[in-house]
């Protein structure tokens, strides 16, 4: 079943188009990787999904309703959880206050408190240091709080930008490790923006490339890793 | 030890009217980056909502006259719908705008403020006796304090501390901070962006109409310009606090304050025209040493 | 056209007038142009001494107006800004003004008075009360109706003396305004003509400071509480030092300048007492000289509201000395008033004697009537004049 | 950029049209023949002079100074010391050197002193400034105003302190002032232009790139400031002469105000904004007096209360920005039509023309 479909946005900056009428599904319970160079428009597809840019053409569906051009909160609160690039921690607050910020939304409050507890029990490096500033948490660490914050907000989807980035592979490892174990017992569904194919090939799932804001191809993550096809796509079409 | 003490009370006293004032300030800039000029017409806009409009010279008393139980909500209610009201039909069209562009909006729309009560009120400054009675004096240790001076420092201790659990903790304290560290990925969390600002704007506005209070108590006096002076002194603590930081905005405050009575009483009689220019020129001195403030350093901003 | 205009005093003024819009007159009327505030900060001063020009000049016209003419008004608004002062100046003259009545301040009537200088007709400012406001800071047709700040200084300080014995003063400047040093000038010329009288402390203030608890503090600290303050300061900033000066025990009496007059303001400092204020005319109904009680009527009639302080009456004043002046001139031509207005001496008028000379446009001698607050109810207990005016030399220098 | 032709081939027709429309209001100025008219004329082209030398600093390095009226107040000063009687002086400002003491210039040269002491003071001042940035340097050059103001309100031997000084010349022809506007815009133009205004913009816009290439940003900044603070100085001189009384008061937080606002108003990153700004604020605040003192309309006399005014030009500002938050001129500078440039840049080449966004 479709949750999220994205249907022929285009956004510009200015005068530089970041998104042309690029066109994803997302269906529930899958993970979807995102993939492809530089400036083709990947953490634009997320910001457009998550309100902060507004899309000058297109629509966005989201579990069944129109998203596009409202406000973030108004997304988040519908189910969209979103990690965006650079991880963006509150520096300034506490672990235990990054959290719970992201139950702001949520009336089950006795069902938050467990999901806290949840949460802690996933990263108990995080319970550890509940009380200690974020801004001091290293990158994994970090990634690890955000995701943990997003999940909080017990979302439908979480879409993560490059959860990778800036990460020693053992840490990618297990970051990854735990999206998995989470999608799996939490019903989730992931939207990962990825510039590493290989790591899209390695976890398994769907995979859409983009290109210079469009979609360039799409298939199964671990069948286009291996094929040529990738490549071509991910260079463009002989054209460099 | 006595003078020492009374050195001490005086400096605190007009110290935690700036800090009052600096509060109000930070707390905006806080969550939105704007610099409001207008926090000053605010405050005299609170203390004119006592009276009734007129241009006779004799201060008309109207609200004024409430018993103090109604009285301070209700004023408190009048900075805070002020503030709230400017943020709806100026600050929320500028959200995106430059600091400049921000600026120079808060700044005519403090210049609306005043011209329109003005109008209403005539320039001649009115006055009003509030509770005059918390304006004799104790003696403390042969130090003579009235229990107004008390009251501010009192007022102003209790509203930070008061501030500071709202913001630790409370729910809408942690969207708060949140929002004025990081506003977008505050609003991808879920919080609600307008509400978070409008109540932003709506403690500053109380700040005002506290700050309004307290000055009309203490002057006796109602005039359009009554905010002004404070408003600048709360301005420049805002920064050398480190822009944004409450608790800097604060200490700054009482910094400036505290720097400001002990030279009146220690300058020798011809320096003491100049006091001013000797506070500003170690304003000068405090920005080239710190220039991003006291109280801010880069990996973790604190706030409260 | 240059033309250098040497005044006499040594003092002297210069002004390099590139082009003068020429002024018209016409025969038929006599046109006085009011350069005032009509809106901003200063149109709270201006507008009620204004009034009492206008009541003047209604007296005048129904008794058959000036030299058989009616006088007409004009009035552009200066909006209490210096820059616009000028205009407002320029604008009065362009439409025939034979005199320029400009604000009550020196700094914001300044400009247009310059204007009318340089157009080469009698300027008045309505109640400024610094010596630059006439000869030393215009020129020479250029007048004050009000009496100097200094006077009322030096007033305070020998009647204080002699009537109140008072021995031991205590100087408090609020260093905001000239207005305000120019009371403390005065103070500081008659103090030491006063034997044995001495001045045991002073301190300065702003009138925009939140608390003024340091300077009570010094005050307080003295061996033994001075017979008398002298309160050089204005409104707003007046009743915020008097009220902290109260409320902090200091019982002293507390000697002012014409700034703090009228009763508009005493709600905010309940019962105060021993309170001393110079008055040119009494605001409060209990004036010694009945016609100026029959002028306070009036002057409700016509506005609809009592005159807040004595700042009404200068505006009466400029206009009955001018008219006379007029009169006696037979013509409104500029040298020919202004003679006549340099020939009076102690000339009486409803709210004490007017001098001009040839050196000082100005009062630096005069009667004041002493009110005294007393339980927070103003009451005239006294008349008193300097001894000696004071010597246009030292003002001049301060 | 190398097959483009020269700056100056690109943007020269920016000062003229400037300089045609102050022309424009001198003449109208002539054609009125009205006193107050002409007076309103004399005041717009003091603004044009001091907003102007507000763009050079600010707009350039994008620092928002709240200082430069500080300037302002030395330069009328200055000219006021050197243009005034002797004799006055001499009983009132008994403290000034004995050179000054004794001068009587002619106003001219009490333009030029005030310019070039407007100069030195910002240059010594910018010495220990120009390494703040952001909002410190905008509050340590606030500080430096009240320092300015404080000193010169209490200075009671030198400045006569909050006592008016007076006896200055006034000058009640347009032409002086005309000129001066004209002169600073053109030379507002050329700092433009040179290599350090290039590379002060090149910092405004990417301050990490620019450093990176060796711009000493410091440096170039202490420039702009120093020829701004000059600007400053003959505007306080022009203001001094105009109006013939001089108070430290008049150089405070009100006429900063009114001056940044005119310039954020018109476009705080082009001159044509700092023109404009001037321009048109100060035709609707003339239209708006009118109003005040009533026109007549044919079929009534039209007008609005006393001190409406005041709030009408506050919400005109509001509602300009809430529709134009970068001026009424977007930032871009007035050119001829056909001179097409890189929308991005207006007029006065800016490096950020090439610059990309980040995705």
């Amino acid at each position: 079943m479709t949750l999220l479909s994205i249907e022929n946005i285009s956004v510009r900056y200015g005068k530089l188009t970041a998104l042309r009428r690029a066109s994803i599904t997302v269906n529930e319970g899958e993970t979807l990787f995102v993939t492809g160079p530089n400036g083709a428009g990947k953490s634009t597809l997320l910001k457009a999904i998550a309100g902060v840019v507004t899309p000058r053409e297109g629509f966005i569906r989201f579990n069944g309703a129109h998203i596009a051009g409202k406000a973030p909160e108004d997304i988040a609160r519908m189910g969209f959880s979103m990690v965006p690039e650079g991880r963006e921690v509150f520096g300034g607050l506490t672990i235990e206050e990054n959290l719970r910020l992201g139950t702001g939304m949520r009336a089950d409050k006795d069902q938050a408190a467990r999901d806290l507890e949840q949460v802690y029990a996933v990263f108990p490096m995080l319970k550890d240091r509940k009380d200690a500033q974020a801004g001091v948490l290293s990158g994994g660490q970090q990634q690890m709080l955000v995701i943990g914050r997003a999940l909080m907000a017990s979302p439908k989807l979480i879409a993560i930008d490059e959860p990778s980035l800036g990460l020693a592979p053992k840490v990618t490892d297990d970051v990854y490790a735990t999206l998995l174990k989470l999608r799996d017992s939490r019903g989730l569904t992931l939207l990962i923006v990825e510039q590493s194919a290989t790591r899209a090939g390695l976890t398994g799932g769907r995979m859409v490339l983009m290109r210079a804001g469009q979609v360039a191809l799409e298939g199964d993550a671990r069948q286009l890793v291996k094929g040529d096809a990738l490549r071509q796509a991910y260079f463009g079409y002989g054209d460099h | 030890m006595t003078a020492i003490l009374q050195i001490l009370f005086d400096a605190l006293s007009l110290g935690s009217l700036y800090a009052l004032g600096a509060l109000g300030i930070a707390l905006i800039f806080g969550v939105m980056r704007l610099v409001n000029f207008a926090h000053g017409d605010y405050i005299a806009f609170c203390v004119f909502a006592m009276l009734w409009p007129s241009i006779d010279a004799a201060a008309i008393v109207f609200a004024g006259n409430l018993p103090t139980y109604l009285l301070i909500p209700l004023i408190l209610c009048v900075g805070a719908g002020l503030s709230v009201l400017s943020e709806i039909l100026v600050f929320r069209r500028f959200r995106n705008a430059n600091p400049a562009t921000m600026m120079i909006a808060s700044f005519a729309l403090g210049f609306v403020i005043k011209y329109l009560l003005l109008m209403l009120y005539s320039s001649r400054p009115k006055s009003i006796d509030l509770w005059s009675n918390l304006s004799q004096q104790i003696e403390i240790f042969g130090a003579r304090i009235p229990p107004l001076q008390v009251i501010t420092i009192c007022t102003t201790i209790v509203i930070l501390l008061a501030l500071t659990a709202f913001l630790k903790r409370t729910r809408y304290g942690l969207e708060m901070r949140a929002a004025a560290e990081n506003f977008t990925m505050a609003r991808m969390l879920g919080v609600r962006a307008n509400l978070v600002i409008m109540l932003a704007f709506a403690l500053s506005g109380m700040l005002a109409a506290a700050v309004g209070l307290i000055l009309v108590t203490q002057t006796g006096t109602v005039d359009i310009n009554m905010g002004a002076n404070i408003m600048l002194v709360a301005f420049v603590a805002t920064v050398i606090g480190g822009l944004g930081s409450l608790p800097g905005a604060v200490i700054a405050g009482f910094l400036i304050g505290g720097l400001s009575s002990l030279m009146q009483a220690y300058l020798p009689a011809d320096a003491r025209p100049f006091r001013d220019a000797f506070v500003y020129g170690a304003v000068i001195v405090m920005l080239i040493w710190r220039p991003n403030g006291l109280f801010s350093s880069k990996a973790a901003k604190q706030r409260v | 056209m240059r033309n250098y205009l040497k005044i006499g005093m040594g003092a002297a003024l210069g002004a390099l007038m590139l082009s003068a819009p020429a002024a018209f007159a016409d025969d038929e009327k006599i046109v006085v142009g009011f350069a005032t505030a009509a809106s901003g900060f200063m149109q709270a001063y201006d507008k009620p001494a204004e009034d009492a020009a206008r009541i003047r000049i209604d007296e005048i016209n129904k008794a058959g107006g000036l030299l058989g003419k009616q006088i007409e008004i004009v009035a552009a608004d200066t909006k209490s800004d210096r820059a616009e002062g000028a205009k407002a100046g320029l604008e009065v003259i362009d439409k025939g003004a034979d005199i320029v009545v400009v604000s009550c301040d020196y700094d914001f009537g300044a400009p247009a008075a310059l204007a009318a200088e340089g157009a080469g007709l009698v300027s008045f400012f309505i109640c400024a009360e610094s010596i630059k406001a006439g000869i030393q800071g215009v020129g020479p047709n250029s007048f004050s109706a009000s009496v100097l700040a200094a006077v009322q200084g030096a007033t305070m300080a020998e009647w204080a003396y002699t009537k109140k014995n008072a021995r031991n003063f205590y100087r408090l400047l609020d260093t905001w305004t000239e207005y305000n040093k120019g009371i403390c000038d005065g103070f500081d010329y008659q103090l030491p003509k006063l034997a044995d009288a001495k001045l045991v402390g002073e301190d300065t203030f702003k009138n925009d400071d939140a608390s003024i608890a340091a300077q009570i503090t010094r005050i307080k600290s003295l061996p033994q509480e001075p017979d008398a303050i002298m309160l050089c300061t204005m409104m707003p900033g007046a009743v915020s030092a008097i009220k902290q000066l109260r409320a902090a025990g200091i019982n002293s009496m507390i000697l002012n300048g014409s700034g703090v007059s009228g009763s508009y303001w005493l709600s905010a400092v309940p019962d105060l007492s021993n309170f001393f204020v110079p008055d040119q005319g009494s605001v409060h109904g209990d004036d010694p000289n009945p016609k100026v009680n029959e002028f306070n009527a009036k002057y409700k009639e016509v506005t609809g509201g009592d005159p807040s302080s004595q700042y009404v009456y200068p505006g009466y004043v400029m206009i009955d000395v001018w008219a006379k002046a007029v009169e006696r001139a037979k013509t409104t031509e500029t040298a020919a008033v202004v003679a006549e207005l340099e020939k009076m001496k102690d000339e009486p008028t409803l709210f004490g004697p007017r001098t001009f000379t040839s050196e000082l446009h100005h009062q630096n001698r005069g009667r004041y009537l002493i009110t005294e607050v007393s339980g927070g109810k103003p009451k005239v207990v006294d008349e008193w004049t300097i001894s000696e005016p004071i010597p246009v030399d030292y003002l001049a220098s301060k | 950029m190398q097959h483009r032709p020269s700056i100056i081939a690109r943007t020269w027709s920016t000062p003229v049209i400037l300089i045609a429309i102050l022309l424009a209001v001198a003449l109208a100025a002539v054609a009125a023949g009205s006193g107050p008219f002409n007076q309103t004329v004399i005041e717009i082209f003091i603004r044009v002079v001091l907003v102007v030398g507000l763009y050079v600093f600010i707009g350039n390095s994008g620092v928002i100074s709240f200082g430069h009226i500080g300037f302002t107040c030395l330069g009328a000063y200055m000219t006021a010391w050197l243009t005034m009687l002797p004799a006055i002086k001499k009983s009132k400002l008994k403290g000034l050197p004995d050179i000054i003491l004794n001068a009587k210039l002619q106003y001219g040269w009490g333009l030029l002193a005030a310019t070039v002491f407007a100069a030195i003071c910002a240059y010594v001042i910018g010495k220990v400034l120009m390494r703040l940035s952001g909002i410190a340097a905008s509050i340590a050059s606030f500080a430096v105003l009240a320092v300015i103001i404080q000193v010169y309100s209490n200075w009671d031997s030198v400045t006569g302190a909050q006592s008016s000084v007076v006896g200055i010349p006034i000058v009640r022809t347009i032409w002086p002032y005309f000129l001066c506007a004209v002169i600073v815009v053109a030379a507002a133009y050329l700092y433009s232009i040179s290599r350090s205004g290039l590379a002060l913009r090149a910092a405004r816009d990417e301050a990490t790139a620019a450093a990176a290439s060796g711009v000493d940003i410091p440096r170039e900044r202490l420039i702009a400031f120093v020829i701004s603070g000059a600007m400053m100085g003959l505007g306080g001189a022009l203001f001094a002469h105009s109006v013939g009384v001089v108070t430290p008061d008049t150089f405070y937080l009100g006429l900063t105000f009114v001056t940044l606002s005119m310039l954020v108003v018109g476009g705080m990153n082009s001159l044509s904004g700092a023109v404009l700004g001037v321009v048109v604020l100060s035709i609707i605040i003339q239209v708006l007096r009118w109003l005040e003192k009533g026109i007549d309309a044919g079929f009534g006399v039209i007008s609005i209360p006393n001190g409406v005014q005041e709030i009408a030009i506050g919400v005109v500002m509001i509602v300009i920005l809430m529709f134009r938050p970068t001026g009424m001129t977007r930032n871009r500078e007035l050119v001829w039509p056909g001179n097409k440039l890189s929308a991005d840049a207006g007029a006065l080449p800016s490096p950020a023309d090439g610059k990309t966004l980040k995705t």
